[in-house]
This record gives structure tokens, C-alpha cells and sequence, in this order.
């Protein structure tokens, strides 16, 4: 297995795509059952954000390996509308109001770190990793 | 077919399908079906018995299959896993937000404390309590130095934090007020122009302002649009309502205040309210003045103090222990 | 042993007694289990992994078996489906305390509410932003019949709506002031009383009143405990702090004043912050002083509303979009 | 079966016989596998409530059937401390920071109605109902 592979993402069946890679590399990392389930539902979160918001975009998996520790990291990128207001996208009140950035908070608790860079007009990139324990 | 039997049709479907063929899609089938039973308020037990019953469905299964259904059944609990950690994020800003709601409200309770007067011939009792965190009515007592009791009672329309603010600055204006106390024309016409010029003009208040002489004992009063108070007579054990006419401050700078003067028999009491008192809602709708004036009359003979306590508790309990608005209520009674 | 290996290892001992006598005991231990697992915040779908755990360590089980089990995870999913239904509820308060921040932030922005002074020789850019729902940080322009431009920066030491309280009487006081806003001492000194007298003792604030009079191009200023200002010198390209000593408003309500008074060039500012500024905190620790700086200087030749605006965002950003203190920056620059 | 029956609570052991009690009731109105649990789980609450903060109690559970309903009342009597603040101890907040009254919320949200009535040094009553749909 490669130590990076990505997805674009431009119709829905692309989400099911982004999930399946990213739970092929975390089966190979070792990740459990549950942790799996995890990355996959970060994964469809950021996909899904960039289907409906976006328009379109990429996910991309790589493997992390940083001082012995193992791990993977989820890059989201789009040339979408980008997000105004950070601040209020990473509330939790907003995450289940829709629109763009919903569910971001989601996503940061299901992984271990979490960093968002986005301009409006320009696009998004988000990049959020999980360790292995 | 309800839309829970809706629900539980298409999860035995995605179920069958899983079963068939375990792909990555079944299982982000499983997550929108998880995201619309959280959005229909089904609740996570409640998804245990549909997988179950899935699964009784199909008579056709064997131990390992059924073991394998987990992992679908996991991916629905994902999204129930997701509230579960927003709750706790949740619970955690409330408790936060918590701690700075009763500091906010000692600081209220700072800036609008009031003591009751002391005073021979009269008998007083007050009691506020808010519906949410924070005070939007307000009552107050001076007791100046011609031995006259001054009475102020006012609510903000609205209520929480809002109405606090609002509140706040209506009690600095009245401290900052000029000596015309007596005057409770005045006090209402100068007050009116405060709020006028610094408070939303979404933002109205209602106020009562009275003055008690205990050498004449007359008592002299004006209203802006507030609830109207209750005289009780005591020779006839009768209630009458202290009419009282005037806008509401906040509506019109212009606005003049008319004054009027009650003279006050032994035994007498003049009660004042918020709208909180007589608006005070039961399942049944709101409770009638009848309702009102006969916890009153039970409560008579018991001190000023202990009638408004007896009086709170009594409608606090009639609606079912939840306040729909600010509850004022101050007794004054004439003792000698 | 870590915990989760233990609660994984006790419900196993609960399913095995379950599946040997499934009686009403065997479901209360799951209730107790249920309990300590979200009080070790044990996320819903762990469960269903320990649950499955559970039965795969069972190699004699059957198919009935594995169905009868149910029970005991929805009896464990119960506790879940309790969190779930408080989650609504919270989501629901949030939601209504939601609005009514809004309103009460609308509330004291009417009441905050100031107007930034046009006039040819300077350029005037000002920007404050809550950390919470409201805003402990006010800043107040004014220009005079003389032409003079007051400005007022004070911070309430604390957050939220007890220091918006706060705040919201501060301004009022600051009306009910009379005629001596050139005097930056005596304005202070009066504050001083108002807050000493009104605010619970626990309560502090810090602030800087200075007065530019656009015909000497002198600025006289005294500063209650505030956050230093930094002061920029064009023609050195270089940075300096602006003394000033004074005690905060509310410590002792004797406390006197120090006036300065300083000679501004052309092209020179006057940089007036709250801590929060200061105060950024990044996870290496707060920023330093020259990292502020540094910010300034990248945005020095734009006009002074772009520069706090641009400084502003790129703290933010900074402090990953999580303010830790209400943050409030003003740039005077002297034009001509 | 009775249309009435109770359960003294002194013990834990207590609180087990009143949810049997609770679920056999139940099964025998019809009511469905989870509202069973939904009713157990409320009669668990109310007894551990009197077992933990009253000392001792009853749980008397009845059926109830009025103009064509059928359903279930759960009272929950103590002559414990009583709750002096009912509008606190309904409140969310409250209900798992333990104490007299915890749960409360709790057992209300799982029954369709519920009504409390307690006075300081007298004690507790509190009647929960539960209807066939
Ligand atoms: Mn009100
Ligand atoms: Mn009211
Ligand atoms: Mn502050
Ligand atoms: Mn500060």
C-alpha cells in the first residue's frame, strides 16, 4: 500500500470511494474496529461537506510515521466558497444547522488533531489526524 | 405507515442488503440512516430493538452473520456517539455558562438590593423571583429623611438577560435621579426619557411609583402601564383595584404622567405586582384573579412578610413549578 | 489493567451471568454498568464493540442465544438514550439562551454604541471583539463642541454578562457625567466613586480616558490600572509605550489621578488596547510583545480602521479562532 | 394478576424486585420490549432515589385504564427530607450531580406523565404514568 492516495470528489458515490481508502489504510495501520468506524465517519463528514458545499474537492490519505508513533491523516481540500466565519463553524450549535463547515466540530472530536486554513472565495483545507495508541 | 415503521422497513433493508454483500456503501447507508433517525428523535434503545428485529426477521441466519451485523449496527451508533460527545461538550458550557449566570445575578442582586423600611404604622413585605437566571423586574424601597416611604416597582417587557441590562440602567437612573421623590409624576416623566433615549426601542417598561406619608397617611402614586395594584379594605374584607392610567416609559419622550392620592385606612393594604403574578399559567390556561384574590384572602391575617411568601408558593405550585415570567409582589399594610 | 479493559472485562461477566439465568438482576447490573460507562465517557458505539467483544468470546453460543442478548444491550443503551434525550433538551436551552444573547448583545450595543469622530487631521480606526457572548471591553468616542476628541478604553477584569452589567452602568455614569471631559483626571475620578459605590466589591476596571485637542496636537490622558498604549514615532520608525500610572476604578474610592500630557507629530499614533490584545494566548504560550509589533508594522501604512481590522484577524488566526479575552484595539494616527 | 401491588424499598435488592415488579406489569398491559425497559428504567430511577437519599419507601405500581386507555401509574412514596427546590431539582443540571431527587428529569422524560409533591422533613410523593399507544 502507497503511503498516500486521494479521491476527488465531485458526485456522491465519491463519498462511499473517500470512506473505502480511508478505511483500507487504517485496517492497514492496525487501527481497531471502533477507531476505524471513526476515521471513516470524519472522512464522510469532509466529503460530504465538499459534495454539498463545495461542489468539489479531493480527499487525501497519507500515513504518518513521526518519532515512532504511527498514524493517519485526513487532507481536505476544495476551491469552494470557503468559510466566513471560522469562529462560528467550529460552534457547536452550528455543526447541525447545515450549510457549509457543518459537522466540522464532529470531525475534530472523532480524531485527535484538527487545523482548518480557508479564505472565502478561495477555498478550504483541512487536515485532521488520528494516532495510533 | 408511521414513519417509525417507515424507518424500521428501511433499516431491515439496508440490514438484508449488509448481509448480502458487506460493501463500504451499505455502511454509508447505514450513517444516513443514522442521521435521520437522530433528526426524527428515535433514541439509541430504540435502535437496538429495530436491529434486533432485523435480525429476528431473518430466519435464515447463523451465528457469524449475526456477530458481523455489529459492525453495521456500530456505524449507525456512530452518529449517536457524536451527540453523545456534543452533550458532554454541551453539558460542560452549561455548567460554565452556570457559574456565570449566578455571577451575573449577584452582581444584579448588588446593584438592585433594597432594603425593606422599618417604619411604625406600616407592615411591609416584597418578594422577587425570576422565571430564567436573571431579574427583569425590580422593585425598590426608600425610606427618606421625612420619615416617607418611597415604592417603585417596574418590569421590563421581556425577561432574562436582556431585561437585566435594561433593568440595571434603570436603577442607576433612579439613583442618579434629583431630589423630587415625593413627585411620583416626575419620577416617571424623567425616567421615561432615560429609557427613551438609551434603550432599544424595541424595549418598553412598565413601572409603578408610590409614596407613602406617615403623618397623613396618604399615599401618592403614579403608573406607566403597569399591572394595576390591589387595595384591600378592611372593615368591609373587600378588594378593589387602585386605578391607576399612564403609558408605558419608553413609547413617547413627551409623555406626562398623571398623579393620584389615596388616603389609607388602619388595617388597609395597598399590594403591588408584575404581571408574573396575575398572568401565572396553568395547563388549564391562566389562573383567574378570582384565583388570585382568594390565595390573598387566605393569607390576610398572616404578616406582609408571610402572606407574599405563602402567596409565591402557593401559584409557584399551581403551575406546575415553572415560572413563565418574573413574580413581584410587595404588601404594604397599615398597621396603626 | 486500564479502565476500559476493566468495564470491557465487567460487562463480560454481566452477559455471561445474563445468558446463564437472564433475570431482572443480571438487567440492573447492566443499568449500573450503563451508568459508570458514561461517567467514564464511554462513547454509544464502544458499547456496541464490547457488546460484540462479548459474544465472539463465547464460542458455544447460538443463534437464539445471540438474539436473547439484546435485551441486555438495550438495557444498557437505556442510560444512553437518557443523555440523548437531555442532548435535545440542551440543544433546545442553548438554542432560546441563544436568542436571547443576541437580543441582549443588541441591547448593549444600542446602549455602547459610538460614532468614530470625523475630523482632517486624524485617522481613526477602533475594533472590538467579544471573546463570549457579550462584551466586557468598551470604548467610547466623543467630539466636542471645542473640536476635541475624547476617547475612553475600559476593560471589566472578568467576562461575559456579569462584566457587560458592569459595563452597561459604566456608560451610563460616563452620561450623567457633566461638562469636564477635558479634564481626563477628574473623569476618572469620578468613575472612581460610581463604581466603588454601585459594583460588587469582587468586581474591577481598568481604563484609559485621553483628550486630543486638534489645535496644539496635544494629547492629555490618565490611565485607572489599564493596559498600557504603544506609541509610534514616524519619523524613527520606531515603537513606545505610553506611561501611565493610576490604581483601577473601584479599589479605593479616594484615589487620585495622575494627567499626562504629550506633544503628537505629524504622521505619529496613538496605539490604545485592552489586555486581550496583550493577552493572546497561543498553545506555545502567549505571544510576545514583538510579535504584536511586528503585526503593527506589517500594517503601519494603511489607513488606521484597516489596520486594527487586519491585526485583528491575524491574531485570531493566531490563537487557532478561539478568543480568550474580550479584545479591543485603537489607532489614532495623526495626519497632518 | 392484581390491579394493584407494591414493593417496600429498604435495600438495594429492593430496587431489583420493584423493577420486576414494574416489568411484569408491564408485559402483562402489552406494552413493547423497550417501553417495558422505558418503565423499568423509570422504577429503577424512583427506587434508588428512596434507597439512596429517603431511606426507605414504597413503590406501588397500578394499572390504569380511563375512557378506553389502558396504562401504568408508578408511585414512588418516602417520609425522607423532602426537596426543598422542586423547580431545581427538575432541572437538568441537577440530575447527575446526584443528590435527593437525581434522575428526576430523567424518569419524567421516559413516562408520559409525571407530577411531584414534597414537603421538607415530610417526605416525597411522586406519581409517574405511562400510556398504551
Ligand atoms: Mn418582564
Ligand atoms: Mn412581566
Ligand atoms: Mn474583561
Ligand atoms: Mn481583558
Amino acid at each position: 500500500m502507497a503511503d498516500q492516495s486521494y479521491v476527488q470528489i465531485i458526485n456522491e458515490w465519491d463519498i462511499v470511494a473517500a470512506r473505502q481508502l480511508g478505511r483500507d489504510y487504517a485496517k492497514d495501520l492496525g487501527f481497531s474496529t471502533v477507531d476505524q468506524a471513526r476515521i471513516t465517519t470524519a472522512i464522510s463528514e469532509l466529503a460530504r461537506n465538499i459534495y454539498l458545499y463545495a461542489g468539489k474537492g479531493q480527499i487525501s490519505i497519507y500515513k504518518l510515521n513521526s518519532r515512532g508513533k504511527q498514524g493517519l491523516l485526513v487532507e481536505a481540500i476544495d476551491e469552494g466558497p470557503g468559510i466566513a466565519d471560522i469562529r462560528k463553524v467550529m460552534e457547536d450549535g452550528f455543526s447541525t444547522s447545515g450549510g457549509l463547515g457543518a459537522g466540522l466540530p464532529g470531525v475534530k472530536r472523532l480524531m485527535d488533531e484538527f487545523a482548518i486554513d480557508s479564505e472565502v472565495g478561495k477555498g478550504t483545507r483541512i487536515e485532521a489526524k488520528k494516532w495510533l495508541r | 405507515m408511521s414513519f417509525r415503521e417507515e424507518l424500521e422497513q428501511q433499516y431491515k433493508q439496508i440490514l438484508r442488503g449488509f448481509l448480502k454483500n458487506p460493501t463500504e456503501e451499505a455502511l454509508y447507508q447505514a450513517q444516513n440512516f443514522s442521521k435521520k433517525a437522530i433528526e426524527q428523535g428515535i433514541s439509541p434503545e430504540e435502535i437496538i430493538n429495530i436491529h434486533r428485529n432485523g435480525l429476528m426477521d431473518d430466519i435464515s441466519l447463523n451465528e457469524g452473520d449475526t456477530i458481523q451485523t455489529f459492525e453495521l449496527l456500530l456505524e449507525v451508533m456512530m452518529g449517536y456517539g457524536l451527540r453523545f460527545r456534543e452533550y458532554q461538550s454541551l453539558r460542560f458550557k452549561q455548567e460554565e455558562l452556570k457559574t456565570e449566570m449566578e455571577i451575573a445575578a449577584n452582581v444584579q442582586q448588588t446593584l438592585l438590593d433594597t432594603d425593606i423600611p422599618q417604619i411604625d404604622c406600616l407592615d411591609i413585605g416584597a418578594i422577587s423571583v425570576p422565571a430564567k437566571h436573571m431579574n427583569g423586574d425590580y422593585f425598590h424601597f426608600v425610606h427618606d429623611d421625612n420619615n416617607c416611604v418611597s415604592i417603585a416597582i417596574a418590569d421590563v417587557i421581556g425577561k432574562g438577560i436582556p431585561a437585566a441590562l435594561c433593568m440595571s440602567m434603570i436603577k442607576y437612573a433612579m439613583d442618579s435621579l434629583p431630589e423630587h421623590r415625593p413627585d411620583p409624576r416626575y419620577v416617571l416623566e424623567n425616567l421615561n426619557r432615560v429609557v427613551e433615549q438609551n434603550v432599544d426601542p424595541s424595549m418598553f417598561v412598565t413601572m409603578f411609583y408610590g409614596m407613602y406619608n406617615p403623618v397623613s397617611h396618604t399615599f401618592t402614586y403614579s403608573s406607566a402601564g403597569h399591572e394595576p395594584g390591589i387595595y384591600y379594605h378592611a372593615n368591609s374584607d373587600s378588594f378593589e383595584e387602585i386605578e391607576a392610567r399612564g403609558l408605558m416609559l419608553g413609547v413617547d419622550r413627551h409623555t406626562k404622567y398623571r398623579q393620584y392620592v389615596k388616603y389609607i385606612q388602619p388595617n388597609d393594604m395597598i399590594i403591588l405586582m408584575s404581571d408574573g403574578v396575575t398572568e401565572c399559567r396553568t395547563d388549564d390556561g391562566f389562573i383567574e384573579r378570582e384565583a388570585l384574590l382568594k390565595s390573598m384572602r387566605k393569607y390576610i391575617h398572616s404578616n406582609a412578610q408571610e402572606m407574599v411568601n405563602q402567596i409565591y408558593k402557593e401559584l409557584e405550585k399551581l403551575q406546575d413549578f415553572e415560572l413563565r415570567d418574573d413574580f413581584t409582589l410587595i404588601v404594604l399594610k397599615r398597621k396603626v
